[in-house]
């Protein structure tokens, strides 16, 4: 176990699987030479080469279908999205293509891929670069979706990701990149895929977040703690598709209760889907609905006083939990 | 059925009556199977879109040649010919397009979904450009393993215009890889006259803008096809060089069952002036022409593809429906 | 009042709204001489010109742009997609260009842009073309996405969408095109976008369902009555977004029963949405869980027997009717 | 601040004088105005991505003076200088990228998103490549409209391997459109070489492809600028002929203000030979030298150009922070 940041987690992760796997390759805008635009692959060019660290031209639909092709006939390829915004250029690619490909050939062809980068909002990077990207992807079939919290996280699950045999949409964050955490160093600390984590036990409420709404939930957890008193369960999807319904039904019936906090505008969001098989799957357990908490329902701003307002703060989650408990 | 023999440069020199024999099969087969299909679409045992290759036969099966079995291809929709040329098993193909367990694809791609991995034939694709950069990334992987294989990627005039064709031959020229773009130019996107859709219409010509080789050749004469990709191919195999080659091919029927009579974008002149540059009729009176053929042989070939085709249908008529267990199954590898 | 189909209902809406305002045009694949891959475009050629009505190359992601164009200097493009499914190469264009102009620009630029077309799965068209695509838009800040189920719907509805000042998401059906149904005649007939529509009156549930699958819906709803004497509300909200949240709640809380039905493959799909602002804000109206009926988590299977398994059935429908009573 | 001028032919014939100090003028207010821009995002008065425009102000500039008030300009997030060149309001400008509620988009924009409707800039626009249609859509207005207007869209050679490059200049071509496609070639798209992204560098000759007149021209000089653009848009205006523009520049900062030393991929060599050709200086020598300007005149210049960007900057840090409202309006027109 060693104390490393997120960022070098990822970084971790990529180079064990590629000195593991040759077939394992990285390509993407500025993976190469710059180390990357957030430097996850700083170093790996230096130490794989040319042939394996592959820096693209701006084209993120030509590379990405460049991933597929390879993936469809062997080769295990990581494609980067400098930030995801840039992959609804590429979303032929992964819904109509990568998706399908196994399915449309009756199980001929497989197409082992990873395409990952950072997502979501950081820091005044306005309307077009602020966006919760995992919500093109988590409802297609045919593909898998990660959003790591932790650096542990973000190491187990990347491996897994690129082992999988299928296509995987891993999307990290930005903000996150600098979090640093304990992470296991043998080669083979893998987490699964599809495997949700109880991140803190509680009693009295099961708080659902993922990536960086998981941080202001735990921040809001320990402020219900010490001035009311409410005990709150955070459970961590980790992967968004396959969803682990079991590991938060499981909580909420011991619970009864349920909050999803998301930072993407509301409708439509990660948050409906939990919010509607907790309730399907868990209505007599429930004391009361799930309650929601989700960003504005606008484009991000760029003035900082009016993006800190688009996405749901501490203080929002607070009350939401207070609510939620009748403790409002 | 993939032709064997290892010329990457034919065309010159006195064609060679096997190979012919072989290239007229390989079209005729191609121009029955579609011919039965039609029928079976009319009779309700096909479903979705059918788009048929009729006219331009002489351009897959010029194509394909000159590579091997290892050698991959890749096409669009309209790719029934291609399979076949590449080596699939006609029985398996008309199967896939009844929706039968025993189809290619188990059934689930349908007309527009062929795949065969076991002749390497990548599909079988609907989304036009969509798959000119998987062409492309299937030439990466070539490279990166540094294996002695080519790919054929075959499309249409309708996919110029999109990003895709632009942002793969910058890639496969700007990384030097082993693939032939192969633009079918039939003259017509759907109802779209190439001169509405393209302020080039010499589609070869935007090899230059990357400065790739690219060559136009006449996709009516198979040899001339055979030729041009062949040293396309020679290119791509010695010094990993991707070319475009834009075959001049023309397609009689409409764009799919569902347009007919394809009446009102063309009039019935150019079709029936396009007519008597038929690929396998002219092909054919060539080799009677320079007795590498006599009727007999025509008569015993055209008898044994019906015969294939008469067995296609009768194995796919046979096959039954998918289990619907299937329906959940290769979703995920 | 007429009685035409659904098709002639959108010719009637382009022609209407054509002749009414010299700004608006029709740009998109085979608009033009052929009519319209689905011909719901037929003589608009011959009646307003190349100028107004034109033909593209395809290359989705730059005619939209184009109609983006056109709209943020004052014009009123309608951008046809040959199928809604190849909408997604021109997603950047759509959510992240049309949707964030007005936005970005703190107000001074709008998007008066319709795209649309047919969307949803039809007859053995396999997994490429068969995709339920109103996922993709709905909850997206910035659009409005409408999906039509009768030809009154989809002439009054079409009709609001070119006159609104925003991008509107219009997704027809091509296998309601040849639905035929009562239309008014005036040029005035407009139904607003944002207003849900009670199109069965009922006692016991309330269905919620829009485009295709409003009637099979309504099929199930006429054998539970006979069989079982269930009277179902049908509720269709025939905008997506914004939702009428209103007249759904107002008809829940007087069933106090709810069932969704979607054609998409279920996890995290319009459904999700409904049912769980459903829940947020009845759960005490609630005496079951909001039942949710979709299509299978897999691609559209070509074959026919797999395909009808894909979609949501009537039986599916009428037994969730039963469950969701309690008569199951 | 737009050049009224309507000479659209200019660089023949002798410089005038006005017209000289005017260029000289703009090209240093957008340099003093973002060198200001790079100390207040020191400050953490600015957040986000800054992108500077130092080293190619001469493309704006000379490209700009050659339209009117009611032309349109569009560009990339690299705009501070456009967007001045068009003529907005610099002190409107600073705020925005202060994120305060006298900015031109109200604060909700930032760096990336300058629009300002009065001078008929469309913009700040993130997405690499994603604006060029856009472009082509105005032009496409322009001509249903029949007005006599042009657009001139600016982006860098990093949008050419993008497919919209292509299909915008396809359009274009295809349908006549008055467009100027302007690639402020700067040989570096963030850390990569244009060699590395592109089988063909000399950009201009991608317009052969598409059969338009395509012209390269040395983006350090504002005159060569001035009357490369001004040919093409006498082209676009005359005969609604789309043109590409290459102008051949550098950046002499990092890619953002990230990216400060942007040692990683370039040499300190060839930036300091790059900065010898540093647009305002040799054009300022250049008016010393034929006695357009003498060294009084050069003060007051700048000293005029220092005096508004202080005022710019006090205009912002008086703009009070959008309210919060505003979250929630523009949302939908
Ligand atoms: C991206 C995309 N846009 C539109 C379509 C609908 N469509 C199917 S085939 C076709 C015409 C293609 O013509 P071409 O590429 O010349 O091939 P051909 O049919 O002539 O063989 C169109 C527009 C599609 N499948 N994909
Ligand atoms: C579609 C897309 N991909 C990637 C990015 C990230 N990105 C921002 S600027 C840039 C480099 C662009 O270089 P160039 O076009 O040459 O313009 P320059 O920065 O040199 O002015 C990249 C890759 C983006 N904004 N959009
Ligand atoms: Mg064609
Ligand atoms: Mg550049």
């Amino acid at each position: 176990m060693g104390v490393i940041t997120y960022r070098e987690a990822l970084n971790h992760a990529l180079r064990e699987e590629m000195e593991r796997d040759e077939r394992v390759f990285l390509m993407g805008e500025e993976v190469g030479i710059y180390g990357g635009a957030y430097k996850v692959s700083q170093g790996l060019l230096e130490k794989f080469g040319e042939r394996r660290v592959i820096d693209t031209p701006i084209c993120e639909s030509g590379f990405t279908g460049v991933g597929i092709g390879a993936a469809m006939v062997g080769l295990r390829p990581i494609v980067e999205m400098m930030t995801f915004n840039f992959a609804l250029l590429a979303l032929d690619q992964i819904v109509n293509h990568a998706a399908k490909l196994h399915y449309m050939s009756g199980g001929q062809f497989a197409c082992p891929l990873v395409v990952r980068g950072p997502g979501g909002p950081a820091h005044q990077l306005a309307a077009q670069h602020s966006q919760s990207m995992e919500t093109y992807f988590y409802h297609v079939p045919g593909l898998k979706v990660v959003r790591p919290t932790t650096p542990r996280d973000a190491k187990g699950l990347l491996k897994s990701a690129i082992r999988d045999d299928n296509p995987v949409i891993f999307i990290e964050s930005e903000t996150l990149y600098g979090v640093k955490g304990e992470v296991p160093e043998e080669a083979e600390f893998l987490i699964p895929l599809g495997v949700a984590e109880v991140k803190r036990e509680g009693r009295d409420v099961t708080a659902i977040a993922y990536s960086g709404m998981y941080y202001r939930v735990l921040e809001a957890a320990e402020e219900v703690e010490r001035t009311d008193g409410i005990s709150v369960e955070i459970v961590d999807p980790r992967t968004l598709r396959p969803m682990d319904t079991d590991t938060i039904l499981a909580s909420v019936r011991k619970t009864h209760r349920a909050l999803v906090a998301e930072s993407g505008a509301g409708f439509a969001g990660m948050g409906s889907e939990i919010a509607a098989f907790v309730t399907e799957s868990a209505f007599d357990d429930l004391d009361a609905p799930v309650a929601r908490v989700t960003g504005a329902n606008a484009p991000m701003p760029y003035a900082r006083n009016l993006e800190r307002l688009k996405t749901p703060s501490k203080e929002k989650i607070v009350e939401a939990l207070r609510r939620v408990c009748g403790a409002a | 059925m993939a032709i064997k023999d290892k010329t990457t440069t034919a065309g010159g020199g006195r064609l060679d009556a096997t190979l012919g024999r072989q290239l007229l099969a390989q079209m005729l087969l191609i121009r029955r199977f579609e011919e039965k299909a039609a029928e079976m679409y009319a009779l309700g045992k096909i479903g979705g879109f059918l788009h048929l290759y009729i006219g331009q036969e002489a351009v897959a099966v010029g194509a394909i040649s000159t590579i091997q079995l290892d050698d991959y291809a890749i096409a669009g929709y309209r790719e029934h010919g291609h399979a076949l040329a590449k080596g699939a098993d006609p029985r398996r193909l008309m199967a896939e397009l009844f929706g039968r367990r025993d189809g290619v694809s188990k059934g689930k791609g349908g007309s527009m979904h062929l795949f065969d991995r076991s002749v390497n034939f990548l599909g079988g694709h609907a989304i036009v450009g969509g798959y000119l950069p998987i062409a492309t990334g299937v030439a990466f992987a070539i490279r990166y393993e540094e294996r002695d294989r080519v790919i054929l990627c075959f499309f249409g005039d309708g996919s110029v215009p999109q990003g895709e064709f632009h942002e793969s031959l910058n890639l496969s020229a700007l990384w030097k890889l082993p693939v032939v773009y192969i633009c079918e130019n039939n003259r017509y996107a759907m109802g779209t006259a190439i001169e509405r859709a393209l302020a080039q219409t010499e589609i070869y010509r935007f090899a230059e803008a990357y400065k790739m080789p690219g060559e136009a050749c006449n996709g009516m004469d198979v040899l001339d096809v055979r030729a041009c990709v062949g040293r396309a191919v020679a290119r791509a195999r010695e010094s990993r060089t991707p070319s475009l080659v834009e075959a001049r091919t023309y397609r009689f029927r409409g764009h799919s069952m569902r347009d007919p009579s394809a009446a009102i974008y063309r009039t019935k002149e150019e079709v029936a002036q396009e007519k008597l540059r038929d690929p396998i009729g002219g092909f054919r009176d060539q080799l009677l022409r320079e007795g590498l053929l006599d009727e007999a042989g025509w008569k015993a070939l055209s008898d044994e593809v019906e015969a294939r085709v008469a067995e296609a249908v009768a194995f796919a008529d046979a096959s039954p429906e998918p289990p619907a267990e299937w329906l959940l199954e290769d979703v995920y590898a």
